[in-house]
């Protein structure tokens, strides 16, 4: 199990394929995965770029929580979470959530689960700078169900 | 010691400040450190509380050496 | 919307990066991803390698038939399926599905009708070679609710 | 032209034979052409139909130039 916070931007792709080359293969048959990015347009303006601060020690100790409640949940091999911080450019990674199981039912829901639950609980605040210069606080998470 | 206080975001706009030392004496409560750091007497909906690293209540108690934070509704993923 | 019978070895995450740089950065917001991995135990035997047959034509025309449900039923901007076929040893992946969206509870939604449908009605058959020598087809699927 | 059969996995090794052209004549339904093809009269829960890559019913009608296939419950992904 490993929680990252990026200040840096991260190639999400590349960081699973390093997660995983520590796994032990054979044992799992399902990976599911979710990569959230900055998208360049969002509650109807234009978002030029991103700022996202976040409660350090709180933010490690509230995802290490929320993914060993999803292995107490379901049978998992692995999670993995990255989550940038500090300025984003548009089309950046902002998240990346993957868990390993045997099964897929595991880990469809398990990896869902880890989202939803960093969305609610993991102390992240947006802030974009739209184009025509504003800046503004994102208010709340569009909701995941 | 003394008890930390953190304000995150729009929070830490509005208080204008990041981060406060306080004095323990008089302080019960995670509402007694909102009103001691900003004259705020309640909170709102739109107020969170942390107590070492913990989502709480406005109602939980506090003591010497502990870091209570205050934010709005969290926006990552 | 990419269809890919794959007949030899494939690195998912860089199938990914390889397609997620031909979508427009900045339009998608979340990217769901499901890989299927050959696990080398299955009902209590150990497995040393497997054979998959399929169906050619009619795979590429259920998977294809598959994403377009897929893309009627929620508003993604893309979506990738690759699968393998024949002889595939342990800890190979056998599938990838992914699908990209403005927003996550599609991608989620999406990517996992992908998958269960794909597991009931895609043309694929396993045939497991155990490691005693003995060799079985796979009688069916697991549920995945 | 011809009706063209095929068999997949188990069911190809059952029926000794991976694909098979039949002249349609006498071949109304998925049912005739399992018939034709095998002896075997009726399908099971574990006999699936194709019909030009597409799963029907056993009483499915068939025409000169269809692709008919027959295979067990599928098992990829």
């Amino acid at each position: 199990m490993a929680v990252v916070i990026e200040s840096d931007s991260f190639d999400p792709w590349q960081a699973l394929q390093r997660h995983q080359d520590s796994l032990v293969g054979g044992s799992f048959g399902a990976t599911a995965v979710f990569v959230g990015s900055m998208r360049d347009f969002n509650q109807g303006d234009e978002v030029q770029g991103m700022t996202l601060e976040h409660y350090p020690g709180m933010t490690e100790h509230q995802l290490e929580a929320i993914a060993a409640e999803a292995a107490e949940q379901w049978p998992l091999l692995d999670t993995l979470i990255h989550h940038r911080v500090g300025d984003i450019d548009p089309a950046e990674p902002i998240v990346l959530t993957a868990v390993w199981s045997a099964h897929r039912a595991a880990a469809f829901e398990a990896n869902r689960f880890l989202m939803e639950a960093l969305k609610s609980r993991a102390p992240f605040w947006k802030r974009e700078q739209l184009s025509d210069g504003e800046e503004r606080w994102v208010e709340k998470n569009t909701p995941g169900y | 010691m003394a008890i930390k206080v953190k304000f995150f975001a729009s929070l830490r706009e509005w208080a204008g400040q990041s981060e406060v030392m306080l004095e323990p004496e008089g302080l019960a409560s995670v509402a007694d450190v909102l009103k001691a750091s900003t004259g705020e007497r309640g909170g709102s909906d739109s107020v969170l509380c942390a107590l070492n690293f913990e989502t709480v209540s406005l109602s939980h108690a506090v003591k010497d050496g502990d870091e209570v934070a205050f934010f709005p509704p969290v926006t990552g993923g």
